[in-house]
């Protein structure tokens, strides 16, 4: 065991530091709203000539070119978040669409989508999810019947983020009805701007349109607009789900957290006592501290699987359930921390870091039943971890 | 012996959510919460209609001559429809009045009351902990300083307000040196504001002789109706998501029947029927004028914030995606929920006040 | 709502303190071992004499022959409680045989058998349970088939508590093998003495045998010896089940330990300090004070259902989930607050009142588990207490 | 980087595990708690033999020079066997050793240690919170006083006990005016015992120069170790859920296909896996040296203490009535965790340290 890093990657540290020393003021700051602000895009260019963004996609498709290295990336990711500089795109087409087209699109699809999208020229939005499915993400009933050349799309997708600002979309749609339900299901590209897609904002709890449904009467899209043959899309998109998963749950993002309520309770105080003089209050904070914390050597443990090219297995399967429970209890003792004080929102004097806590602990419900409910993140550890049995299928439909 | 309601008590919640359920459907709350003024004021006349604000008032002064208990079920209704029309105000001024003024004051305030000419808000706040340096000096000309999370002052007539000493003034809406400001929360049902007084001119409540009591007594109402508002948000919704997860379905099944829903449901109602059944055991002493009733606001109110987060959150993972939407309106009763948690003492103060009221601390 | 007595209740709780004052004395002691001590027949019988045990039983079987007054036994058992006097004998006879046979036994049952079982001289036992059937009640498979006007009983039975000292057993076992699982029962009543019947006694986790296993081995009991019809022993059976799920979880039991913890926290202190002047420990106190007074509303709330002879719906249903819980967590802070102390079992001078609060956290656990598990109580309240669907069968055994 | 175990580490868990498979199964731990000594002597020299005293023994004292984490995954299976042999008392005298003697104690007792001439108890109860006046007085004549809940004094050739200003002695057994006096625990797989002393002689260590220091530093290494011991016995319930529900039939299924069931293994899964990282953690940073090695000790040994009484609590019942009785023996895990709960600071206690050490109390 050994948490210290080798020569190359302290020296890689040092590159880091140096580069964000001298360009970090060139990074867009909060200010610099929109996708595709000039500034962002600058930024990106910069970030991926430098190797920080885009970095081990082939230069041919406007990467970097470089080697995965797990620790590198680690390193970037913990030096512009000490530097609070921002390490440039995300969004699904860059952590979704790239990925799976690197593995499974035609040449003429790797070169055709990939360099705008690197540099974020070309916005992707996803459509997995329609109303009905929920859970059940491969009951879905989106249709795409084949004519003249086009497969013609018919149904609706929700939860569909930055579908407004999206140029593309990747998109499952049922090809194949008669098949089984996993194997009818096909994988496109296309336009946004194609006639007959409507996009409505979806307004959720937090008072913010995070997310959109979409809408497709009659899309016509050409048949070769196809990740993977046709009937295959349930597995082109399972390579970058599991991915998204692995995501939701950073402990890293837990412990920036905790260390923030450590401010926050020193800081705050109610009738001239700090909280942190509260034992109540610490004992809370205390508890919580040994979940992150536990948390974090989860995620070395995985990280240190993913170096060795292993399965983290049980550590890995688990990450989601426990990681987002964790961050909606630390959200919900930065709010009994700030007392009445953290039930504002919106605006006002008194406002605490812009009401933050309140948005993520509403947002961090959503991500507990969203991407897999905490419901099914328990059944696929039980099944895949644990290798207890799926359950029996009902005998004739429950109570319809 | 009989813990239940009368037939009367049932009466009055029949009526009272029958009359929410015409008065204040989920439209009308989202336009109240989108800032329709008017809608609110045509709910809050519909509530003076029934006579919610005269159920603490004696009947020598015109009022309902009803109790606590009666007062926690209108609450519990409040709460169960996110009803955003103010009404816990003038409830807790007409509980202090009754506590904390002399007979003069009480025919004249209490008759106000009844009569709808007085609309209380409460800046007291700083009674169960002052937030960012907040508090209210009284001296010889008047009030001064700030209250934060006043309820209800943007539309009452008058605010009864508790100095650091814990003695209660009145003061009318735009006596001189006020200032009132709102405080936007999650709640979007419910208005509070930050009250600022510059030696403004206030009428101090007369009755009594120990500092402070009526004050307490005027929180421990406070405290027994924010648990019945709770009550109510949570048992709707787990009426919701029971209704949800018997429509949804999902793999060819309605989402009712996996077990995993059902324990979920399940352990909702385990927490909010004893909950209920503290509700009514706090307002019941209340009335009684047990010694123990602070102690018993203090349990309904801390227990109540701790199982209503839990159902707040339970129920919105049995609504899946819809429950985190706009779309169902669900997040207004999580949000009530949320604040309430809040309101008078967070659980843990208020538990620190309940070992304090038996020794313990 | 009112909590007050009427006047006559009051004149009964006087009538109780002074029979009390007058004859307590005479009451059984701890020391006093043994089902059938002298002591203890002596009071069951001077208790039956003055209406304070089988108060409702009519006087020809061997009751007080009073009027059901719900009010009344609850003062009988709270004053019995406050002097520390044994309210007479319990055992399942008591509770669960002689309520059956009151309502569906035959006259000669009735009279042979509820005397001797009401004076104590006739110990029961009851054989519901089986080692296979677990929270699946009705899935028993202790066979008795007819011969030459006997049931030939094979079998066992599990959990029975009392088999070592009883005379009798209640008995389940299957008489119909070819009927649906709950029709092919029937509930006979036979002498433990009978020829075949091995009673083991069965350890548990509290180091005690409060249970036993019962195997039945050719045992020949006459055809005379059934409660009900053949193949109705599920209903007869379940006519007083119901009765005792209803009286795990006594929200009074949970307040005389939150009293006890109370005690416990003045007492016991870690390096100086007292328990109860550590603010953490206090505040676990408090938010148990709550979920202990919320039962005991609840409890009132049933009673007074009770009174009215209505049913208690949701508030009865919730009493075993939640009353067993509470116990627990109840049991775990008496635990914790005695440090170290609370580890102590089975004698020491150290020893606090003799280990009981390590006996009732695992005796408790072992009653979420029995009398129906936690989750089949979660099953219950939301298919009968919220209308919730069953479970679909499986179209095939799972897994098997 | 790399967190995980190195192969060396690996081959050590597997050889214990196996070794203790074939040493302790279920039927000789039974037999120990029912008090046969000549077993638990058959499994502690079983133990002796594979070097399980020599772990925290630097080679130059003829140990096996590993460190904190090897000596935690020892502890790991120790616990998932229930593992009735002393050596818990023994490895926490290693590290206080090596943190408050200096260097000719340390030849002297590491090498016994590693030779197996000395095997320690642990009198050191009152330095986490002194229950029923117990106490120890270091004089000129001796240490006077009396310890509760020293760890394994019963089997111990020494006892190395920490005296109320935090210094530490090593007295031997049979001293003069030493009691030894048993203290029974639900946990019959450990001895406990009450530790008296009467001017009792003593070797004071002599070792670094603030008091205090090295018994810190020695409750630290066990509490990391009594953490790996209720993550290994937690790691144990869960497998014999698991296994359980798998065979186990009800309905005419395995109970491991209803959802409630699996969900509950799940959950159990979820608190283990995260929890044996922190274990990790705690034991690296005592290895290193790092300055918040004490802290990681405190978070590691109060998460384990909550999480290890969740899974107790759910693999029992899991197993329903089985898990209740002696028949599978399921509770002497439970009790285990049950004793480790407590043992050096119960979880409030702890976390108090914890917030101490980091400058929030």
């Amino acid at each position: 065991m050994d948490l210290s890093l080798s020569q190359e990657h302290e020296e890689f540290r040092k590159e880091v530091r140096a580069f964000l020393d001298r360009y970090g003021h060139e990074a867009p700051g909060p200010e610099d709203h929109g996708l595709k602000h000039p500034s962002r895009l600058a930024w990106q260019k910069t970030l991926i000539e430098n190797g920080y963004a885009a970095r081990t996609i082939p230069r041919e498709y406007g990467g970097y070119g470089g080697e995965p290295d797990i620790l590198k990336s680690r390193i970037i990711a913990e030096e512009f978040a000490r530097a609070g500089v921002s390490t440039g795109l995300s969004g699904q087409g860059i952590s979704m669409l790239v990925p799976t087209l690197l593995e499974l699109g035609t040449e003429a699809q790797k070169q055709a989508y990939i360099p705008p999208t690197l540099s974020g020229e070309m916005i992707w939005c996803q459509g997995y999810s329609e109303p009905g499915a929920g859970s059940d993400l491969a009951s879905l009933k989106t249709s795409a019947v084949v004519e003249e050349g086009h497969f013609v799309i018919n149904g609706s997708k929700i939860w569909t983020s930055t579908a407004k600002q999206a140029d593309m979309i990747f998109c499952l749609v049922r090809t194949e009805p008669d098949a089984p339900k996993h194997e009818g299901i096909s994988y496109l590209l296309f336009s946004m701007d194609t006639p007959g897609i409507e996009v409505r904002p979806l307004v959720d709890m937090t008072e913010t349109a995070n997310f959109n449904e979409v809408f497709f009467t009659d899309v016509r899209v050409p048949v070769d607009q196809i990740v993977g043959r046709r009937g295959e899309g349930w597995r082109v998109a399972n390579a970058t789900l599991t991915h998204e998963r692995g995501m939701l749950g950073d402990p890293n993002a837990a412990y920036a957290r905790l260390m923030s309520i450590v401010d926050i309770m020193h800081e705050e105080s109610a009738g001239g006592e700090r909280i942190i003089d509260n034992p109540v209050m610490r004992d809370r904070l205390v508890r919580l501290q040994a979940r992150v914390t536990a948390m974090q050597a989860n995620g070395l443990r995985n990280t240190t699987a993913r170096l060795k090219g292993e399965s983290p297995g049980l550590s890995g399967l688990i990450v989601k359930l426990m990681g987002c429970d964790l961050n909606h209890d630390l959200a919900g003792l930065a709010i009994d921390a700030m007392g009445e004080l953290g039930t504002l929102y919106g605006e006002g004097q008194y406002l605490r870091e812009a009401g933050s806590w309140q948005s993520r602990y509403m947002y961090d419900l959503g991500l507990i039943i969203g991407g897999g409910t905490a419901q099914i993140q328990k059944n696929i550890i039980a099944e895949r971890g644990l290798a207890m049995p799926r359950e029996p299928k009902p005998a004739r439909p429950a109570n319809s | 012996m009989e813990f239940a309601l009368s037939e009367d008590q049932r009466l009055l919640q029949d009526s009272l959510a029958g009359t929410l359920a015409s008065l204040c459907p989920l439209d009308e709350v989202r336009k109240v919460a989108d800032g329709d003024r008017q809608t609110r004021d045509a709910i809050a006349r519909g509530l003076n209609e029934l006579g919610i604000h005269q159920i603490l008032v004696p009947e020598t002064h015109g009022g309902l001559g009803l109790g606590l208990l009666e007062a926690a079920l209108a609450q519990e209704a409040l709460g169960a429809a996110v009803s955003p029309a103010p009404c816990l105000g003038t409830a807790m001024a007409a509980a202090a009045i009754r506590a904390g003024a002399d007979d003069a004051q009480k025919a004249d305030w209490l008759g106000r009351i009844a009569a709808g000419e007085a609309r209380f808000a409460i800046a007291a706040a700083e009674r169960t902990g002052a937030r960012a340096g907040a508090g209210i000096a009284a001296g010889p000309s008047g009030l001064t300083g700030k209250s934060l999370f006043a309820i209800e002052a943007d539309t009452a007539t008058h605010i009864l307000a508790a100095d650091d000493e814990g003695g209660l003034h009145i003061v009318e809406a735009g006596a001189a040196g006020l200032g009132v400001q709102a405080m936007r929360t999650i709640d979007r049902t419910r208005v509070f504001s930050e009250v600022s007084f510059d030696n403004t001119p206030r009428e101090t409540l007369a009755g009594g002789n120990r500092p402070g009591r009526a004050s307490a007594a005027m929180i421990a109402v406070g405290r027994v109706l924010v648990a019945a508002d709770t009550l109510g948000a949570a048992q709707a919704m787990l009426d919701k998501a029971v209704t949800y997860a018997g429509e949804r379905k999902q793999f060819n099944r309605v989402i009712a029947s996996f077990q995993a829903v059902k324990h979920m449901c399940a352990e909702m109602a385990g927490e909010i029927e004893p909950a209920r059944g503290l509700v009514w055991l706090a307002a019941h002493a209340g009335d009684e004028g047990q010694d123990d009733s602070e102690l018993f606001a203090c349990l309904a109110k801390s227990h109540l914030a701790e199982i209503g987060t839990f159902v707040a959150r339970t129920a919105t993972e049995v609504h899946g995606g819809m429950g985190f939407t706009d779309l169902m309106g669900l997040h207004y009763w999580f949000k009530r929920i949320g604040v309430n948690r809040q309101l008078l003492g967070g659980p843990e103060r208020v538990r620190e006040d309940a070992a304090r009221l038996q020794g313990w601390a």
